[in-house]
């Protein structure tokens, strides 16, 4: 918190995201790419708002998908209505629709989890998901059963001349109100409210003892979130134009879980670099590899052993060193740490892909890699692989340790000369 | 005179133990009451009851006169009753200048509000920088309260503490595990910062207890053994019997091995 | 000439896909060994992870159509089918010329050839009501049947299965009772325990149910714990591990309603089914597709009909075609895009090896169940009146 | 009657099953504060376990070998991957955790393939234990109340009578006490870890073949024992019990009632029940029936 009138790094950071929202369809064309660059906006506010309880209110949720899938599916009723002309409402303003129906679930739904906190409000959260996703295949008439709800966003007069039939009208749709819902949620980081939520994460006992009933809060904040979390439902909605059971299951809750923890539950950006990255695994990653899962479950895990603050704690802890111009002592540890951990990836790629290989049914058990066939029935390629592995990490223990005792160092110094 | 807490034969038990046993109190408004008494008197219970964090379970508490048995430790806050904590309970992760505007956000009426901008807050800004200043952690409002030294830290805990300008204000062991030069320097503050107040605080240290308190008492095993003013329990056979003159030696020997 | 088989390739449903994948790629090579398509060009199967959800369905989709990919077929899961449909209906109306074709193998929603039904859609199997009324026309000629239970997954499916049982049965034996009618939430039992004692109860001597997976061989597996001494009338117990979970407590007591297996009298793809076996993936030994590769037949021959690879005309050529499939002769019948097929009832019962019946010769995932035939239905009596108003364009 | 008999015995022997899979939940959770999201994928490394082991040497052996093999893995996580996330809190061990349910899914998918695996009740355990008019009890339904009985019988020994057992009871409601008095705590977690997951492998050697030993059966249980600690109250060892026996009669009540409420009947919702007693306990009694510590 700084109390300068004008803060001239967020508006770098802010109009620099701005200008990559504008850019990055004309940086990555092709209609897959646009998909996927649409999914990660959607999943950007997801994940944001998916923080406002991890992050912000510290509170586990395995249950957030609540939200926005219920939210997606008042959307999708909405749209319909537009369709059939019993509702008017254009189309670029639906997400507002989703944002309440979330906050309205939201307050029904967060009564009761709000509750409790900590591991109870988790495994609550878990519960209700659990619960309204069985009551979505239990009710087809306002849920479509499985099959979901179809609709078609070409509806009603065109809005300024868009239709929203082209994927780019729609990529720029999804970006405006991702953009739109970051300040929101960004401003709500800066309000009693979000400072109080804060608050009550770090000690909610304290909390109480300044006026503050740590259960409104938490309820409160939840509501917030879940306006955003149906937001980003109403967007997937008018994206896919299909919102069915899986909005609200449990594989989505855990996803947004995943996607946010390994951004960066600590940092208000975090989520937003999760929230690419698991786009990418998901989307396209399953396209090479089948192994898809295993790598983002073991990618979780690193992250949540070795680097707990994910992603953007990994980023933000270079920049003291940057700012004091000592990266150049760090480039070659770091470059060796890189290289050895390639090392040992490519190592463990070989591994796993084999030992898929060797398990899936119907494909053949030769690996092709890089231009190159590997049999994983015959033992050569396990012992090569292996031996890369092995060797990546021994490397990569050595060259972590020379990285660790440089970083130390410069740490060390930076404070002696801070304290000077 | 009316009085700013009354506790009317207050018990209170864990499961079969009992810890408090029928106590009746009554502190005055813009006094300052110290509870003295021995390891496991009951001292911090008697705290925890009064500010809600554990439930009575006899007896009834008033604060100015209204009932606050067993209300939420949020409620009696909002009442007018603000405590510390003998182990350091602030906000670790946050700055000087932040713990102490979480005091000062409820009371200040801005209770919940999303639609404030908090850096904004004119008047909510103005008090946070009276305290800070009154604690005399200006100089580090923006550092992050985990990093404080010890005796900044128990200093923050009383800002936290007087932020929302309660008018019941209960300190517990303010000076626990400071030096001598720093318990003179937290005596001073205790005295300026609730001046117009009601204090109530539990303390150890004989030498606090005797320059700051206006009236004493004495809590052993569970049971009030004397109230009065310092001199009256000076005096008081029965508490220089039972404890005092044994304190005594002991402080004497506490002070001792700090120099 | 590539085609994309959007299904499941990872996960928990993985093996699904992959043995439909697998079975494809068998016929397709044959197909090519044959000469192929349009005068020599090459038919090819890409696989699609769809991750059987139907947004993930949408993404991969968007890159068949990055591709050039004009023909896709799924059939795991009528959820994605029927965002697919819509998908494919909206795509090739916004963007003409460039249209895509979808071929359904296994997505047994009834409403994709009624109401949703759509010019570019063609299924190969047999819908929800048709196999009910193949089943029941079966049910009515078998005076033994009293009291039957219905037990069904509670979601389209199993209501579709409920709601066809009901009115089918009471069309065609209005003396069977219904003791029982009870839904249960989707993959979330994990025991059966008491909805068999309900069963038992109500003296029921058969029951009807859609259920697939878990569902289905839980619930045989604690009836027959329970000394339950009914007869299951089934879609799904034939494949995908069911067989192996129920065990030998399903030996005469399993009866399912299907197009293929592989013990049928006087069958023209026991030696493909013989071939098939020979380089079949361990895990999915079986050859569990006929519609399959009756599909792709249609599809070449459609292909070679139209002398283009655009999706319109190939179209055209399918809808109304009659192809000699190995169990008898089949349509697609041009009002609905549904094939109409002959079925065949079969029951499971031990396999020759463990002493069953000598025509038991092939037992399911070597699981000692194997399927004998109990009656064919030709392809008349599933065909059912279809409520489709083709938009042709 | 005899169909109330039924259900009854069937809605305890479930209940027993769902109490020896969270107790080791409660177990590891009111000494340890970690709440171990993997608990139900242990369960199904069991059954798994006891599949491989049965088709080898038998069920006897696998209905030994195979908790112990679980308790090992589960000593070997809590050593090499939870002490390490300890420092980042509980929320941190939690999400350890909650991977790890994605690491262990994966793995079994690529072991022993994706669908179902033939782990059959032996032979000598197959058959009607009794008869009641036309109705008969399966004897595996009786072994697995034995089972269950026995085991939960041990654990109580084990805690009152033994020392180890009085320091965890201790942890239970002091553990900052327990920790004080210089008891080598990280072992004595190390072991209750093992425990916990042994006793959710043994509920998953017993419970692999009555039911279906198949890749999703921990996703399909995890969920249920989840809300059980809840509803008995985070911590609290005959909390569990009391609603492990009340979720598994309750779920198997619910299936024989024909009542309906706006065309859904009971049975149609009756596994969706516990999620709301769930619900309901929270409003009207948030600590959970025998719950003292807030989460």
């Amino acid at each position: 918190m700084t109390y300068q009138p004008l803060n001239l790094g967020r508006w770098i950071i802010w109009g620099g995201a701005a200008l990559l929202f504008a850019a990055a369809p004309h940086l990555f064309p092709g209609g897959f790419a646009l998909t996927m660059l649409t999914q990660m906006g959607v999943m950007i506010l997801f994940a944001l708002s998916y923080n406002m309880l991890l992050g912000q209110g510290g509170m586990l949720s395995f249950g957030h998908a609540v939200y926005s899938g219920l939210g997606a599916y008042v959307t999708v009723h909405a749209l319909n209505q537009i369709g059939a002309g019993t509702f008017y409402l254009p189309v670029p303003l639906l997400p507002l629709v989703g944002g309440i129906a979330g906050l309205a679930f939201g307050l029904l739904f967060g009564y009761v989890t709000t509750k409790r906190a900590g591991t109870t409000f988790a495994l609550i959260s878990l519960g209700i998901g659990e619960m309204v996703f069985a009551c979505v295949l239990m009710f087809p008439g306002f849920f479509g059963g499985e099959a979901g709800i179809s609709t078609n966003r070409m509806v009603g007069q065109p809005f300024l001349g868009l239709t929203f039939g082209p994927g780019i009208q729609v990529y720029y749709l999804v970006a405006l109100w991702c953009f739109l819902g970051m300040a929101g949620m960004f401003a709500l980081t800066q309000t009693p409210l979000g400072r109080m939520a804060n608050a009550v994460r770090d000690n909610p006992e304290r909390a109480e003892f300044v006026g503050y009933n740590t259960r409104h809060v938490r309820f409160l904040q939840l509501v917030l979130s879940s306006f955003f979390a149906g937001v980003s439902g109403a967007l997937s909605c008018i994206n896919f134009e299909i919102v069915s059971a899986e909005n609200v299951s449990a594989i989505r809750s855990g996803g947004v879980l995943l996607a946010t923890f390994i951004g960066g539950v600590p940092f208000f950006f975090g989520p937003v670099i999760g929230a690419i990255v698991f786009v990418f695994f998901i989307v396209a990653l399953s396209g090479f590899t089948k192994a898809w899962l295993l790598y983002l479950g073991l990618f979780f895990v690193l992250i949540v052993v070795y680097a707990p603050g994910g992603i953007a704690s990994l980023i933000l802890m270079q920049f003291p060193v940057i700012r004091a111009g000592r990266w150049r002592e760090l480039a070659l540890p770091y470059a060796l740490a890189a290289l050895a951990g390639l090392v040992a990836l490519a190592g463990l790629i070989g591994l796993v892909e084999m030992v898929y290989r060797l398990s899936d049914q119907g494909v053949s058990t030769v690996l092709q890699l890089l231009g190159m066939s590997f049999d994983a029935r015959s033992a050569p390629p396990w012992i090569a692989f292996g031996a890369i592995l092995a060797a990546g990490l021994a490397s990569l223990r050595a060259a972590a340790r020379r990285v660790g005792e440089r970083w130390g160092a410069i740490q060390l110094e930076l404070q002696a000369q801070a304290a000077a | 005179m009316k009085s700013a807490i009354e506790l009317r034969d207050v018990h209170k038990s864990f499961g079969t133990t009992k810890i408090i046993f029928g106590v009746s109190l009554q502190i005055r408004e813009g006094e300052r009451h110290a509870i003295i008494g021995p390891n496991g008197a009951g001292k911090s219970t008697l705290f925890n009851l009064i500010s809600g964090r554990y439930e009575v379970s006899a007896g009834r508490i008033l604060l100015h006169g209204a009932d606050i048995t067993n209300l939420q430790p949020f409620e009696i806050n909002r009442k007018g009753l603000s405590r510390s904590f003998q182990v350091t309970n602030i906000f670790h992760n946050m700055s000087v200048y932040e713990n102490v505007r979480c005091g000062v956000l409820w009371p200040a009426g801005y209770r919940y509000s999303f639609w404030h901008r908090v850096g904004g807050l004119r008047d909510v800004r103005q008090r946070a920088e009276e305290v800070m200043e009154r604690i005399g952690l200006a100089r580090r409002r923006n550092t992050l309260a985990g990093t404080l030294t010890y005796a900044e830290q128990r200093a923050l805990e009383i800002g936290v503490t007087i932020a929302g300008g309660a008018s019941v204000v209960l300190l517990d062991e303010p000076t626990a595990g400071m030096s001598r030069t720093e318990t003179a320097q937290v005596v001073e503050l205790i005295r300026s910062v609730t001046e117009g107040r009601t204090l109530v605080m539990v303390e150890h240290h004989m030498g606090v207890v005797f320059n700051l308190a206006d009236r004493i008492s004495v809590l052993v095993y569970g049971e009030l053994l004397a109230t009065g003013t310092p001199e009256e329990i000076r005096a008081n056979p029965a508490v220089q019997e039972a404890y005092l003159g044994a304190l005594h030696k002991e402080a004497a020997r506490a002070d001792g091995s700090h120099a | 000439m590539a085609s994309a088989g959007l299904d499941p390739l990872s996960g928990p449903f993985a093996n699904v896909g992959e043995q439909g994948l697998a079975e494809f790629r068998f016929t397709v090579d044959a197909i090519n060994k044959r000469g192929g398509v349009l005068g020599g060009r090459k038919l090819e199967v890409i696989g699609f992870d769809n991750k059987v959800s139907p947004q993930e369905s949408l993404n991969q989709l968007k890159r068949v159509i990055d591709q050039d990919i004009r023909y896709i077929t799924q059939g795991n899961s009528s959820a994605v089918a029927g965002a697919l449909i819509e998908a494919v209906n909206r795509h090739n109306e916004r963007n003409p010329g460039k249209e895509i074709l979808y071929l359904n193998y296994a997505a047994v929603d009834p409403a994709f050839t009624n109401d949703k039904c759509s010019f570019w859609h063609f299924r190969f199997d047999a819908n929800a009501d048709m196999k009910m009324e193949s089943l029941t026309t079966w049910m009515a000629g078998q005076k033994n049947i009293k009291k039957v239970y219905l037990l069904n997954q509670d979601y389209s499916f199993g209501h579709a299965v409920k709601k066809a049982a009901r009115e089918l049965l009471a069309r065609k034996r209005p003396d069977i009772q219904i003791v029982g009618d009870d839904l249960h939430p989707l993959g979330k039992v994990s025991d059966f325990a008491p909805y068999v004692a309900k069963i038992k109860a109500s003296g029921a001597d058969g029951v009807i149910t859609g259920n697939w997976g878990n569902d289905m061989s839980l619930l045989v597996k604690a009836g027959r714990e329970a000394g339950l001494d009914v007869i299951w009338y089934t879609y799904y117990a034939g494949g995908l591990g069911t067989p192996t979970a129920m065990g030998e407590a399903a030996a005469g007591k399993v009866k399912i309603i299907a197009e293929y297996h592989s013990n049928v009298a006087n069958n023209k793809a026991a030696k493909w089914d013989a071939d098939y076996r020979k380089q079949a993936p361990k895990g999915n030994p079986d050859f569990y597709f006929l519609r399959g590769k009756i599909m792709w037949d249609m599809f070449a021959k459609a292909l070679n009909q139209a002398k283009s690879a655009d999706a319109k005309a190939v179209a055209l050529a399918l809808e109304g075609m009659k192809h000699e499939g190995e169990l008898g002769e089949v349509e697609m019948r041009k009002s609905d895009h549904q094939l109409i097929q002959p079925l065949y009832i079969m029951t499971l019962v031990k396999s020759a090896a463990k002493g069953g019946p000598k025509e038991a010769k092939i037992d399911l995932e070597g699981s000692g169940l194997a399927p004998v035939t109990e009656a064919r239905l030709e392809a008349y009596t599933s065909a059912q009146p279809t409520s489709c108003a083709m938009k042709r364009p | 009657m005899e169909f109330f008999l039924v259900q009854t015995l069937n809605g305890i022997s479930y209940g027993l099953l769902l109490f020896m899979l969270s107790s080791g939940l409660t177990l590891v959770f009111s000494l340890m504060g970690v709440l171990n999201f993997a608990h139900a994928s242990f369960y199904m490394l069991g059954a798994y376990f006891a599949f491989q082991v049965s088709a080898k040497i038998g069920f006897w052996p696998a209905l030994v070998a195979a908790p112990l093999l679980v308790g090992a893995i589960g000593m070997l996580v809590e050593r090499w991957g939870l002490r390490q996330v300890h420092k980042h809190g509980h929320v941190a061990e939690l999400l350890f955790t909650f991977g790890l349910a994605y690491l262990i899914e994966e793995a079994v998918h690529l072991i022993w393939g994706r669908s179902a695996v033939e782990y059959r009740v032996p032979a000598e355990l197959d058959g009607p234990l009794f008869r009641i008019i036309g109705s008969q009890y399966p004897i595996y339904r009786g072994f697995m109340m034995l089972v269950s009985v026995t085991v939960l019988v041990t654990i109580w020994l084990a805690l009152t009578r033994t020392r180890i057992g009085l320091v965890i009871q201790a942890a239970l409601t002091h553990p900052q006490t327990v920790e004080a008095l210089g008891h080598n705590v990280p072992r004595v977690f190390m072991l209750v870890f093992g425990g916990g997951c042994a006793l959710a492998g043994l509920a998953g050697v017993i419970g692999g073949n009555a039911f279906v030993t198949e890749p999703g059966m921990a996703a399909a249980v995890g969920p249920i024992i989840f809300v059980i600690v809840v509803v008995g109250g985070m911590g609290s060892l005959a909390g569990a019990f009391v609603a492990s026996l009340l979720i598994g009669c309750m779920q198997t009540f619910a299936v024989s009632l024909d009542w309906s409420l706006a065309g859904i009947k009971i049975s149609q919702v009756a596994p969706v029940l516990p999620y709301l007693l769930m619900v309901l306990l929270l409003i009207f009694r948030p600590k959970g029936l025998m719950g003292t510590r807030e989460g």
